[in-house]
């Protein structure tokens, strides 16, 4: 079990020394069960700081939004800040720090391992439950979550609950961590990694599309997905309306000539490509934090679509993303041996 | 961008729209190879010259199918050839993982491909367009990527 | 919409079908589970499949009085010439929205205020015209996040309704709030009863019950236009804007967001061809605001959240007396990481 | 049936005059209706003018109301339709929907002095209200006219600043010395500083890059002009024009139909949100 008080105790020395700017971490939100991710900035303020299966997202996004907050406010302390992550946001971390997003140095990482379990998973919850709303998870054991209803306290097993991606999982333990909490758990017998994918392809190429053109026909374009996602840090994307890096020397015509690769039309066509870019983008990047699927507000599987790649890059360019901050990258490396007998 | 919007609509006289991105040092001198030999074969492909192979972009894929493209080829020079030395080796990953998500999402699997031809082998390239434009052609218009405008 | 007399009918439960079943003259929605597990409306397929007292869907209604795409026109122009513009206004068939929650229909009602007011917009007054909303009143509420109490409404407000439904055991009470409600209902004969007087005294008791469910507080709506005005510059906004990750989903499923862009959808260069459509737009994209030059009169997440938050408490009820949120909770639910706009106005909006 | 807001009427370019050059040029545009079923409009209002392909831009009206024959409009190349704009010629046809927005309230302005302060483009939005003062001379009280630009090359309408030298006070100025340029070297607001003309029984309007109006009205403020004695005007990003896409709300306003004028005294019971 984590040791919430000890996680406490060190994000509020850090505070109290001065050795960090802020801590990146959860509390308590009042919208519903799932934690909110908060900036604690004095040591006062890390008694709200919560961790357990609640704390779902990814928290690497916010040392990529902490870096652009920081540009915008021409920020100069130096002092790093902190971050609490799980296995996946410290694999996150590492793909940020390969790509050179920021420098080692600059952030503390407070790993928290998830040990035999993982996050839950609350669309699973609420079919577990009926029609109860869940007011409070905690972990109960190493193997189970306490649900708290009107109803009371309930032990649920938390595979039966846990987000699919939890139960794939193949890095619960975070690699990249300047103090880990809990313990690395190899015994994780859950999913086979990639099991959804490689069901998905299974089948025949014309569901797979009447599958896909479903719901590319659903997405709002509401950019959650993209927003969530740690590594669409690209300071503009395809997507957007109008060109963003406007400098003083940016001529009338750099402007007009800007391409329109998508239309903001949410049509299968528009949404296809939107969707397809990112999950080329994130080929050897997505490191299965699957925020982008639990955000949408649709339910759109996009850990399906992003994760396909991903099998790719682990079962055929054997490249696990997130698991060397000194690597090259999966799109900027190659070997002798890559197929290459699908070219004519 | 070309424009490929409209395209043959009635099955038997369907005559596909190839984008055929070339890499200037090998394919694009192969295709011209091909001209100038008077190799006969079909006129379906719509060549665009890019720098290297390896400059190619998943969004010129994603966009020509987006305007109608029936089929996309990708073509650069032979492993070991590439004018810039390695850029032909990323782009056999790079287009490896294109060419696995656009199957997996359901687009036919014969409507994007990737070749290896050299300046010297107008032949090959006539051959890898004729065969191309035939699977293609079995296939039909491409439908499920394009614009419905 | 014309009021009418209160015509009040009562309807057996397992007569629904056979009354939807008389409405052929439109198309019908109701809300349904899809595939996917959220609920959202669809097009009535077997009218015995259709369950009104469910969770409330995750788009608003709004989809069909204002889509999320509209062609305004079309235009085609050889260089050097004259442009012809063909107008597309839309003409859809009638349709029956049934099952819509009262939060939902009085975000039409701010819809029709804001597409009313000095201009006129002929693209969502002819699908307002052909869209008949009936109502289906919130015996308990549908989320934990509701509101509408909080905001002037109540789980069985009639405002921007044709017909209100309200279920007792085996039954619906039918209220008609507009002529064209009451024709939806007359098309029912013989299967609709007088509502008697025991029926309307259930009716009071149900929707008076429904009422006192408890609900997240606004203690004070009426200052909180003031104290928002007052809370301008608060370094708060800032603060509560940290988790956001500046996505669309609070605003694109908002029953009373209308923001909007308009693009030029090219499909041939020469002669140049295509058309010009609307969009859904949000505040809460730095493009929305974001000036050609450069400058960004709202650049920061924290100034987002705060138009909106803004725009919803204070702009609009000093412009029209109301505020614009209808307290459905979808923009607290929905939120990927709990920005919780009942917590914003408690925090900023309170003497 | 009420006519479609959102569909424009065509106009032709009758006439285009190159005013600046460069990057950041400057052309002047009059357009004519084709079916003569234009609008009539008041100072201050603008239109959406459409390059069909491309989008819509919302420009400020520089013809005065009184002439009838065209709507004039200078605009400056900074984003997709105004580079389109600038690459049309003369008879090509654009779309134009209008007026929209409110105007300058220049029936109250008659026998009161009238200070103009502009900088750049924004000569453009003030233009009509000092042709029309002029053209009724004896409704208004002195005309004097504060214009300015980075360098003399920058500088519009300079023809008919000349030619207006006999009827209003011009004072023109550049931000650096430059060889022949006999008038005043500085920025806008220290030419009006440096003039200081007078508050009594006058109305200052000025228009121009933020940070010029920001000063303007702080000098105009130390000469004794009060707050609803200034008036500016406003840009937000725009859309629709009609108060419907929320683009351009600020505070309680649509700056499309709310705007954009704004006396300095309603201005500032706004957000700084423009």
């Amino acid at each position: 079990m984590i040791d919430v008080a000890a996680i406490k105790a060190h994000a509020k020395a850090l505070l109290e020394k001065g050795t960090v700017r802020a801590v990146i971490g959860y509390r308590n939100s009042t919208a519903g069960l799932l934690a909110e991710p908060f900036v604690f900035t004095g040591p006062e303020s890390v008694d709200d700081l919560i961790y357990g299966p609640s704390c779902v997202q990814n928290l690497a996004l916010y040392l990529v939004n902490d870096k652009k907050e920081r540009a915008h406010h021409k920020s100069d302390d130096a002092r790093p800040v902190a971050v609490v992550a799980k296995g996946c946001d410290a694999r996150a971390i590492t793909v940020l720090l390969q790509e050179k997003h920021f420098l080692r140095e600059a952030i503390h990482v407070i790993g928290v391992s998830c040990e035999g379990t993982g996050v839950v998973d609350t669309k699973k919850l609420a079919r577990k439950l009926g029609g109860k709303h869940a007011v409070e998870i905690d972990f109960d054991g190493g193997e189970a979550f306490a649900v708290t209803t009107a109803d009371g306290v309930q032990s649920l097993p938390a595979a039966e609950i846990m987000a699919e991606r939890c139960l794939e999982c193949r890095g619960a333990h975070p690699q990249l961590a300047d103090i880990a909490f809990g313990e690395a758990k190899t015994d994780r017998a859950l999913h086979t990694p990639f099991q959804a994918v490689k069901h998905k392809m299974k089948e025949e190429q014309d569901n797979r599309w009447s599958f896909w053109a479903r719901q590319f026909d659903r997405c709002l374009r509401c950019y959650a997905c993209r927003s969530v996602c740690p590594m669409c840090y690209c300071e503009e994307c395809v997507v957007d309306s109008i060109q963003f890096a406007v400098l003083p020397d940016t001529t009338a015509e750099e402007k007009a000539n800007r391409i329109k690769w998508i239309e903001r039309s949410p049509n299968r066509s528009e949404s296809a490509m939107y969707h397809m870019v990112r999950a080329i983008h994130l080929a050897g990047r997505c490191i299965d934090c699957a925020e982008c699927e639990r955000v949408c507000p649709v339910n759109i599987p996009l850990r399906l679509l992003n994760t396909r790649l991903e099998m790719e890059a682990f079962e055929t360019f054997d490249y696990n993303p997130g698991s060397d901050m000194n690597a090259p990258t999966l799109t900027s490396s190659f070997k002798d041996t890559d197929p290459n007998s699908f070219i004519r | 961008m070309a424009n490929v919007q409209e395209t043959a609509k009635d099955e038997p006289g369907f005559e596909p729209k190839i984008v055929a991105f070339l890499c200037k040092w090998c394919s694009s001198a192969g295709s011209d190879l091909a001209g100038v030999s008077r190799l006969q074969y079909p006129s379906n492909a719509v060549p665009i010259t890019i720098m290297c192979s390896g400059s190619m972009s998943p969004m010129f894929v994603l966009s020509a199918f987006n305007k109608g493209a029936d089929g996309v080829l990708v073509s650069g020079c032979h492993p070991g050839d590439c004018h810039y030395l390695k850029g032909n080796f990323y782009a056999r990953r790079k287009i490896y993982l294109v060419q696995k998500l656009l199957q997996f999402i359901g687009l036919e699997n014969d409507r994007f491909r990737m070749s290896w031809v050299s300046a010297a082998e107008g032949v090959k390239f006539a051959g890898v367009v004729d065969e191309f434009v035939k699977d293609v052609k079995k296939l039909g218009p491409q439908t499920r990527l394009k614009a419905k405008r | 919409m014309t009021k009418t007399m209160a015509m009040e009918k009562m309807l057996n439960k397992a007569d629904l079908a056979a009354w939807m079943g008389k409405l052929e003259t439109h198309q019908l929605f109701a809300p349904m589970l899809e595939d996917e597990g959220v609920w959202n409306y669809a097009p009535v397929v077997k009218a015995a499949d259709v369950a009104l007292d469910q969770p409330n869907t995750v788009r608003p209604p709004k989809d069909f009085v204002f889509p999320q795409r509209e062609t305004l026109y079309r235009f085609e122009q050889v260089r050097g010439e004259a442009p012809v513009l063909t107008e597309t206004l839309p003409d859809p068939q009638p349709s029956v929205v049934f099952g819509v929650r009262p939060c939902d229909s009085r975000g039409l009602v701010r819809q029709d205020i804001v597409f009313t007011k000095e201009f006129d917009d002929p693209y969502f007054q002819g699908r307002r015209a052909k869209t008949i909303f009936v109502g289906q009143a919130c015996k308990v509420p549908p989320s934990p996040n509701c509101f509408c109490n909080s905001v002037g409404g109540s789980p069985s407000s009639e405002d921007g309704l044709d017909l209100l439904m309200t279920e007792l055991d085996g039954k619906y009470h039918v209220k008609a709030v507009t002529q064209r409600g009451a024709d939806l209902l007359a098309k029912g004969g013989a299967l609709f009863k007088e509502a008697s007087a025991s029926d309307k005294a259930a009716v009071a008791k149900a929707h008076e019950s429904a009422k006192a469910h408890p609900q997240r507080p606004i203690k004070e709506l009426g200052k909180v236009a003031g104290a928002l005005k007052q809370n301008f510059d608060s370094k708060a906004w800032d603060e509560m804007a940290k988790a956001c990750i500046g996505c669309g989903i609070c605003t694109f499923l908002c029953p009373t967001c209308h923001c909007f862009d308009i693009n030029d959808e090219v499909t041939c260069s020469s002669p140049c061809k295509g058309e010009r459509v609307r969009t859904w737009d949000t505040c809460q994209f730095p493009d929305f605001t974001m000036h050609t030059s450069g400058h960004n009169p709202r650049e920061t997440l924290g100034s987002r959240l705060r138009q909106r938050v803004c725009h919803k408490f204070q702009y609009f009820t000093e412009n029209h007396d109301m505020p614009q949120c209808t307290g459905c909770g979808r923009c607290i639910s929905l939120c990927p990481v709990g920005i919780d706009i009942v917590s914003v106005v408690e925090r900023l909006g309170q003497p | 049936m009420s006519h479609n807001a959102y569909l424009p009427k065509l106009g032709r370019i009758a006439a285009i005059k190159d005013e600046v050059p460069g990057n950041r040029a400057i052309k002047t545009y009059q357009i004519e209706f084709v079916s003569g079923d234009g609008f009539e409009h008041d100072c201050g209002q603008c239109a959406m003018i459409s390059v069909f392909g491309k989008g819509e831009s919302m420009i400020s009206i520089a013809s005065a109301p009184h002439v009838t024959g065209y709507k004039q409009f200078s605009i400056m190349k900074t984003g997709r339709v105004t580079t389109a704009l600038h690459d049309l010629n003369v008879g090509d046809i654009v779309g134009v929907r209008g007026p929209y927005g409110n105007k300058f309230p220049v029936k109250d302005w008659k026998g009161k002095n009238l200070v103009f302060i502009g900088g750049g483009v924004g000569l453009a939005p003030i233009w009509p209200v000092i042709q029309t003062a002029l053209h009724h001379k004896g409704s208004y009280g002195k005309v004097s006219v504060f214009y300015g630009g980075r360098t003399s090359r920058d500088l519009m309408y300079k023809a008919d600043l000349d030619k207006m030298r006999e009827q209003a006070d011009i004072h023109l100025s550049v931000d650096a010395k430059e060889d022949g340029w006999k008038e005043f070297v500085g920025f806008v607001p220290s030419n009006v500083k440096d003039k200081a003309p007078s508050p009594d029984n006058a109305i200052a309007i000025t228009c121009g890059p933020p940070i010029m109006i920001k000063f303007v009205i702080q000098n105009l403020k130390e000469l004794g002009f009060t707050d609803d004695n200034i008036y500016t005007t406003i840009e937000n990003k725009m859309k629709c024009g009609i108060g419907k896409c929320g683009r351009c709300n600020v505070g309680k306003d649509y700056v499309c139909v709310n705007g954009p004028v704004y006396s300095w005294a309603a201005l500032k019971e706004l957000p700084p949100e423009y």
